[in-house]
């Protein structure tokens, strides 16, 4: 049909309740009687708890409990795991070992919560906290990857043999074979830091136990609130119906909100059922960078077979992943990085075996691009060191690899994070590098300016990164579309949102389905009362999964008001047309039915009805995909080093980005922004400090670096679409994807400002005292 | 994070090794040391209170020595628990005689810290464990230097 | 993150704070702009016993010439208010020319000249500026006052000669003399981060257009503000060119700094960007100083 | 010791009258005591802007700064801007320009847009960065907010 709505820049629906303040989100929920909880959290990583005296903070004035793994009694259990290990790989090794709700025995790392307050506010919690007196036995940490993995390791979890938690194989064609063929065999060892997501709401959590009507209502900055209702209905005996779990505005999620469940969420529920109070606990940033879980920590061994005219015959990775204290969220991460190593590349033969290791470091989960970073990092700097050894222009080094238009679906024989065949759906790739180069100027720059800026004693580089982003998995999510007596139009999913303009985008599809304003449909995310079944938002699935869902019942309600306004308007069907809010009849104007009176002779009070008749004008659908939908996108970069002192400033940033059908391309963008702005973080500022004894060292935003005003570049975003016939909105996810290229472009810019110092980079993310180090470690080679 | 330094005494080293083997004296040297209480030979308690500036606490700390090989060398340790996180210092001490009767210390080792002090105050640290050190060996050789006097 | 609990006071006037200083003395802290301070009270890294809050205080914010052509600044006098004050622009370029650099537009709005430089953050710019400027501070309590000038001033990280029931409430800063020019220069992870490192430098010219005195001072070089006197003597009586600047980078930077190492500079990294960052100042420095002799 | 402080403060134009400890910082006063949650608080420890608020016009972080410091001031918070049926322009800019995505950094945004705009009712991009460097967003990459503040400028030299 003519698309009136998708696809246009269409102002927010939830913008003014969030502009004026008026928007709830967790910590602004307020209950009478309502009780404040402050942990106690490990200041060890790894350590023997020998004693835990809650004695004196019980007594502080104002504090009503303290609770303790021991307190918890037969309540105190494990978190369940999250997902399983693929079923349908071979010799896959996984050892599962989840998070627990207080540390009994043994903390295994620093932040870990042993023993919790709860008192009349947060203030006299956090004193009666420091009342508490902890004897640890400290023993040794495990922090390196390869060390951890060596015999003789001290063990995370000591009834394991060692620290692997995880192994997993997976190939596609010969290798070998391959690289018997080669010309040229490319090895690298790359190395890709730890880094936290850090959105600027922490987490929190206020729970309620009405004991009268035996129901619980749960407000939590989830991304995934039916799992945490199911989960929590399941840990406390109750039924899923007497448990509501309300994700309301959320402050940003970047993956850690998905994480279930954080041992906050198995106390503060249990708590408030235990003491008959509602109970507050809201993060704090310092406990956000030690008990919110954190992405990143891999070592690959790479190998790339290439023909001397650039052709890459195959690829081998092998590499070790951090999975932290505990591995609840299974391989989704090293899974990604697995089917992202091959980038939008025709690259035929692929060996790869990740071990998953323990440490005493917080769990890693998802973090924005979810292990997809690593994946495009490792094949992108193996890109450049193979163009270099082939004295070949690494830009048409790429191009030669590129899938091309007519191969899709193509197939990696691998699986992805879901465990569905890693199939590439469609794209037209080449057109969109060619759109990155012509916006960035790449033949001008490399051959004019760039020569030009050098005599001018300016160190000035450019990067191209080409990178796929999986997208849109399953398994599923709903939506019920409902046509109110008012007219307007109320929808409801499963999903919960943290800013994405999901209540807008969805109002785009359902208006234009339904002939209504976009402002007069209402949108419901992440409240279970609202809409019984559903996963969450990750993956970048939200517009691919709940949109198709939407996009769904919303072609069956209009269906539903095409029959019923037949009917009342005595005219075909195929004459009527939607509008204004109206059914009317093509050409007599005059004959016309509002959407809102329709909806009240569809919902009748008296009288009979056809057999088989269901009320209102309603309708719920589900949307699963058989696989994901795979975006495409490239990123360019001008970037300009002053090589004194490592400053850098980006002179020019483009993306040219192919996400199949755009909902709304004003959030499209939105979406994009922040993600390279994240993707920058990871490149240049934001790393995580861990010293020997496996203390986190910048726990706080004066120490970890975000990307702020004064650093973000000026973004120009072009769109291309290639629409993916995996759905019938062809749409593909973007979440994500403004992230994943950015730490390998901004490598690859760097490299080419210091050509002349032959500069190689094989770790993410850098900092201008690393960079002067490797400047330095240069020059001493020469 | 990795300590190390050297410190020239004035004074001979047998009287240098007296004092650096007096947990009794070593402890006085600790900056901020309160009281002081022996647990044998090689170990003392005590509590301590740390100022910079706006910044302290005070902290249940314990000094022992090991490893002693009289009078050239011994292992010194330093810990220290309180509201704001923990400290653990280990130092190889290393004396050699150096002309006019002076002594070189030189000393390599590690300082652990952790808790809140450590996720928060990473930028403080060199120069507070430098500071640290200093303090507590010119207080050492001010006692030298008295006992040397008397 | 809740502070601790804390004995709260509001003086209205000097003398009032002055007299619960000396009754409180080390268990008192003093809460000037706040903005160190409560993000470490929030952190309970600090627990004062007792807050003297001295933002009831009227007269101690001010921006007044000198006679002797500098400046005198109130110690509640907000970054806020010198970042837009004229005579400051004019008469303590350097110091004017700081302001944005510390910190962002909503800590310059409460935080404190007095604070700062009470504070004495070896990473902060005022106590580097000040002493840069050869300033001083005057000091108060019950029974009388002092003047302490800024080389006198800072003792080790956070820590100054002001005793507990001693209140700076005061800063002198001497106009530069005749011929004489300024630089400030840093290298901050982000432009509003504490500097990696920085360095403020004035020299004056004579007549002849040689050096005829030079004040280096390093940010987050050592423990307290350095001031590079070696390097500064190089430079006296030479003409500035690349081969003068290039020593006194290299002898301030190798000799006279004491960097730390943390997670975002090593201490060698620390010691590059002086050497490089002390001959950007040197430059702009002498080239001012050239205009303003020609000017003068 | 006296445990709390009574104190008088105006907010957004009403007078409020309150006993509160010292200790309780002017972010959680404004959220917890008077019911105002459109400030946010992201950091608690003056980085990352949220809690911006304007103190008799000029933008504080309120988290550092204690309740008790208010007595006898004015405080104007998001709430005190437009309503939903009346944005101002700021607000009005911010939703046409796509200036805020979760929203949870948006109303630190707003009150300190508020005053720079009031101070500098032409700004450049380069003031627009410098005076947005004290709040952090996670989401947005700053260009939509930069694109909002000048649409807003706009809107009010009208």
């Amino acid at each position: 049909m003519d698309r009136k709505l998708i696809g246009k820049r269409v102002v927010r629906n939830e913008d003014p309740r969030l502009l004026t303040g008026h928007a709830q989100f967790v910590d602004d929920v307020q209950l009478p009687g309502m009780l404040h909880a402050a942990f106690l959290r490990s200041e060890y990583a790894h350590a023997r708890l020998l004693k835990v005296d809650v004695s004196k903070a019980r007594q502080h004035k104002g504090v009503v409990a303290v609770f303790t793994a021991e307190d918890m009694g037969k309540d105190w259990q494990p978190g369940p795991p999250l997902v399983s290990p693929p079923p349908t790989v071979k010799d896959v090794v996984f050892h599962s070992r989840r998070q627990v709700p207080l540390a009994k025995d043994k903390v295994r790392h620093a932040g870990e919560a042993i023993a919790v307050v709860i008192a009349e506010s947060r203030y006299i919690a956090e004193d009666a906290v420091e009342e508490i007196e902890v004897e640890y036995e400290p023993l040794p940490v495990v922090l390196d990857l390869e060390k951890a993995l060596e015999p003789g390791s001290p063990l995370v979890h000591d009834d394991l043999d060692s620290n692997l938690a995880a192994r997993l194989y997976q190939k596609k064609g010969d290798y070998e074979a391959a690289r018997q063929q080669a010309d040229v065999i490319v090895k690298r060892r790359i190395y890709i830091e730890r880094g936290a997501a850090a959105a600027m709401e922490n987490r929190g959590i206020v729970a309620h136990w009405d004991a009268q009507s035996e129901h619980l209502t749960i407000w939590d900055t989830t991304q995934a609130p039916i799992p945490i209702r199911n989960g929590t209905a399941a840990r406390l005996g109750l039924s899923e119906h007497q448990v509501r779990v309300i994700a309301p505005y959320i402050g940003g999620g970047f993956g850690p909100k998905i994480m279930m469940f954080y041992p906050e969420e198995m106390v503060i529920p249990w708590a408030a059922m235990k003491l008959n109070r509602p109970v507050k606990w809201i993060e704090d940033r310092r406990e956000n960078f030690y008990a919110t879980t954190q992405e990143r920590g891999q070592i690959h061994d790479v190998e790339m077979a290439l023909t001397r005219d650039g052709r890459v015959l195959g690829l081998k990775d092998d590499f070790l992943h951090d999975t932290g204290a505990y591995d609840p969220y299974g391989l989704t991460i090293p899974l990604n990085t697995q089917s992202h190593n091959m980038g939008g590349y025709d690259i035929r033969n692929y060996s790869s075996e990740f071990k998953v290791v323990f440490t005493n470091r917080i769990i890693a989960t998802p973090v924005r691009g979810a292990g997809r970073p690593h994946g495009i990092f490792v094949i992108e700097r193996m890109m450049d060191a193979a163009a270099r050894e082939l004295g070949m222009d690494p830009v048409e080094l790429r191009k030669r690899n590129l899938i091309p238009p007519d191969a899709f679906p193509y197939e990696h024989q691998i699986i992805d994070q879901a465990f569905a065949p890693l199939i590439l759906d469609s794209g037209n790739y080449k057109a969109v590098v060619d759109k990155a180069l012509e916006m960035i100027g790449y033949e001008k720059f490399i051959k004019e300016e760039q020569p030009r800026l050098r005599r001018e004693g300016k160190y000035v580089g450019i990067g191209v990164v080409p990178f796929i982003e999986t997208t849109g998995v399953g398994p599923y999510e709903g939506a019920r579309v409902t046509v109110e007596a008012s007219g307007k139009v109320n929808v409801a999913t499963g999903i919960g949102t943290q800013g994405q303009g999901h209540f807008t985008s969805f109002a785009q599809v359902v208006a234009e389905q339904l002939g209504v304003k976009v402002s007069d449909v209402r949108i419901v995310t992440g409240d279970t009362s609202e809409f019984h079944w559903g996963t969450g938002t990750f993956a970048s699935r939200g517009a691919v999964v709940a949109g198709n869902a939407v996009y769904a019942a919303a072609k069956s309600v209009r269906q539903k008001v095409l029959k019923l306004a037949s009917k009342v308007l005595e005219a075909p069907e195929e004459e009527l047309e939607l509008g204004d809010g109206m059914v009317r009849v093509a050409d007599i104007p005059q004959k016309a039915i509002s959407l809102g009176e329709l909806a009240v002779l569809a919902n009748p009070l008296r009288g009979a009805v056809e057999a088989g008749t269901e009320p209102g004008l309603e309708s719920t659908s589900y949307y699963g995909p058989q696989y994901g939908a795979t975006a495409f996108g490239t990123h360019a970069m001008i970037l300009e080093v002053d090589p004194e002192t490592m400053m850098i400033k980006i002179r020019r940033y483009v993306v040219a980005e192919d996400c199949g059908t755009v909902l709304n391309p004003l959030i499209l963008e939105g979406q994009i922004h922040g993600g390279v702005s994240m993707g920058l973080g990871n490149a240049y500022y934001e790393k995580l400090h861990m010293d020997e004894n496996g203390q986190l060292l910048n726990a706080s935003f004066a120490d970890y670096l975000l990307v702020s005003s004064t650093e973000m570049p000026h973004i120009e975003v072009a769109h291309l679409e290639t629409p993916s016939p995996l759905n019938e909105l062809g749409a593909k996810g973007v979440g994500e994807a403004g992230a994943i290229p950015v730490p390998a472009l901004f490598a690859q810019a760097l490299e080419n400002a210091f050509q002349e110092r032959k500069l190689e980079i094989l770790e993410m993310p850098l900092s201008p005292n690393r960079l002067f180090e490797l400047l330095k470690d240069r020059q001493a080679v020469e | 994070m990795k300590i190390e330094g050297e410190y020239l005494f004035d004074g001979p080293r047998e009287e240098v090794w007296k004092l650096v083997r007096d947990p009794e004296v070593l402890a006085t040297c600790v900056p901020g040391i309160q009281t002081v209480n022996k647990v044998n030979d090689s170990e003392f308690t005590g509590e301590i209170a740390l100022k910079i500036g706006p910044l302290g606490g005070t902290f249940g700390g314990r000094v022992t020595v090991s490893n002693e090989v009289a009078p050239e060398s011994c292992t010194l340790t330093v810990e220290g628990s309180g509201k704001i996180g923990f400290l653990k210092g280990i130092g190889h001490v290393v004396l050699s005689e150096q002309p006019g009767s002076k002594t070189l210390m030189k000393y390599s080792g590690e300082a652990q810290i952790g808790g809140k002090v450590a996720s928060v105050g990473q930028r403080l640290f060199e120069s507070v464990s430098k500071g640290m050190v200093k303090q507590g060996l010119d207080k050492l050789n001010e006692i030298l230097k008295q006992r040397s006097a008397a | 993150m809740k502070p601790a609990p804390f004995e709260y006071h509001a003086p209205t006037t000097v003398e009032e704070a002055l007299s619960l200083l000396a009754e409180h003395g080390y268990d008192a802290k003093v809460l000037a702009g706040g903005q160190s301070l409560i993000p470490m009270m929030n952190f309970r890294l600090v627990q004062p016993a007792m807050l003297v809050d001295l933002n009831n205080i009227p007269d101690l914010a001010y921006i007044r010439p000198d006679e002797n052509g500098g400046l005198r600044i109130g110690a509640m006098t907000r970054h806020r208010q010198v970042e837009t004050s004229p005579l400051a622009a004019e008469r303590a370029p350097l110091v004017h020319a700081a302001m944005s650099k510390i910190a962002y537009p909503q800590v310059r709005t409460r935080g404190t000249f007095g604070g700062s430089v009470s504070h004495a953050d070896p990473s902060a710019e005022l106590p580097a500026l000040s002493l840069a400027l050869d300033g001083k501070f005057r000091l108060r309590r019950q029974d009388g006052e002092r003047w302490v000038p800024a080389s006198e001033f800072f003792i080790s990280l956070f820590t100054t000669v002001l005793e507990a029931d001693e209140l700076l409430v005061e800063a002198s800063l001497p106009p530069m003399p005749p011929r004489s020019g300024w630089s400030l220069q840093e290298v901050a992870r982000r432009p509003h981060d504490f500097a990696l490192m920085g360095v403020a430098a004035v020299v004056t010219l004579n007549e002849k257009g040689l050096c005829e005195g030079a004040r280096l001072v390093y940010i987050s070089a050592g423990d307290r503000p350095t001031l590079a006197e070696r390097a500064a003597e190089a430079l006296k009586g030479q003409a500035p060119s690349p081969e003068v600047i290039r020593e006194a980078a290299e002898i301030a930077s190798a000799q006279e700094i004491d960097p730390s190492s943390d997670i975002h500079a090593t201490a060698e990294f620390r010691r590059h960007l002086a050497n490089v960052l002390t001959r950007r100042a040197l430059e702009q420095a002498f080239q001012r100083a050239a205009e303003n002799k020609q000017e003068g | 010791m006296q445990s709390t402080f009574d104190l008088t403060i105006t907010v957004n134009g009403t007078r409020y009258e309150r006993s509160v400890e010292p200790r309780m910082l002017l972010s959680d006063f404004l959220r917890h005591e008077l019911g105002l949650t459109g400030t946010h608080v992201g950091c608690e420890h003056g980085v990352c802007g949220a809690c911006s608020v304007l103190m008799d016009g000029q933008p504080i972080r309120s988290c550092l700064t204690f309740a008790v410091q208010a007595h006898g001031h004015e405080i104007t918070t998001v709430e005190g801007l437009g309503t939903r049926d009346n944005l101002h322009p700021i607000q009005q800019a911010f939703q046409e320009a796509h200036g805020l995505q979760c929203g949870f950094c948006t109303p630190g945004i707003l009150t300190t847009v508020k005053a720079f705009l009031e101070q500098n009712p032409n700004p450049s991009e380069e003031e627009i960065r410098e005076a947005l460097s004290g709040n952090l967003c996670r989401c947005t990459g700053y260009q939509h907010i930069i694109e909002a503040v000048q649409l807003a400028a706009e809107k009010m030299r009208k």
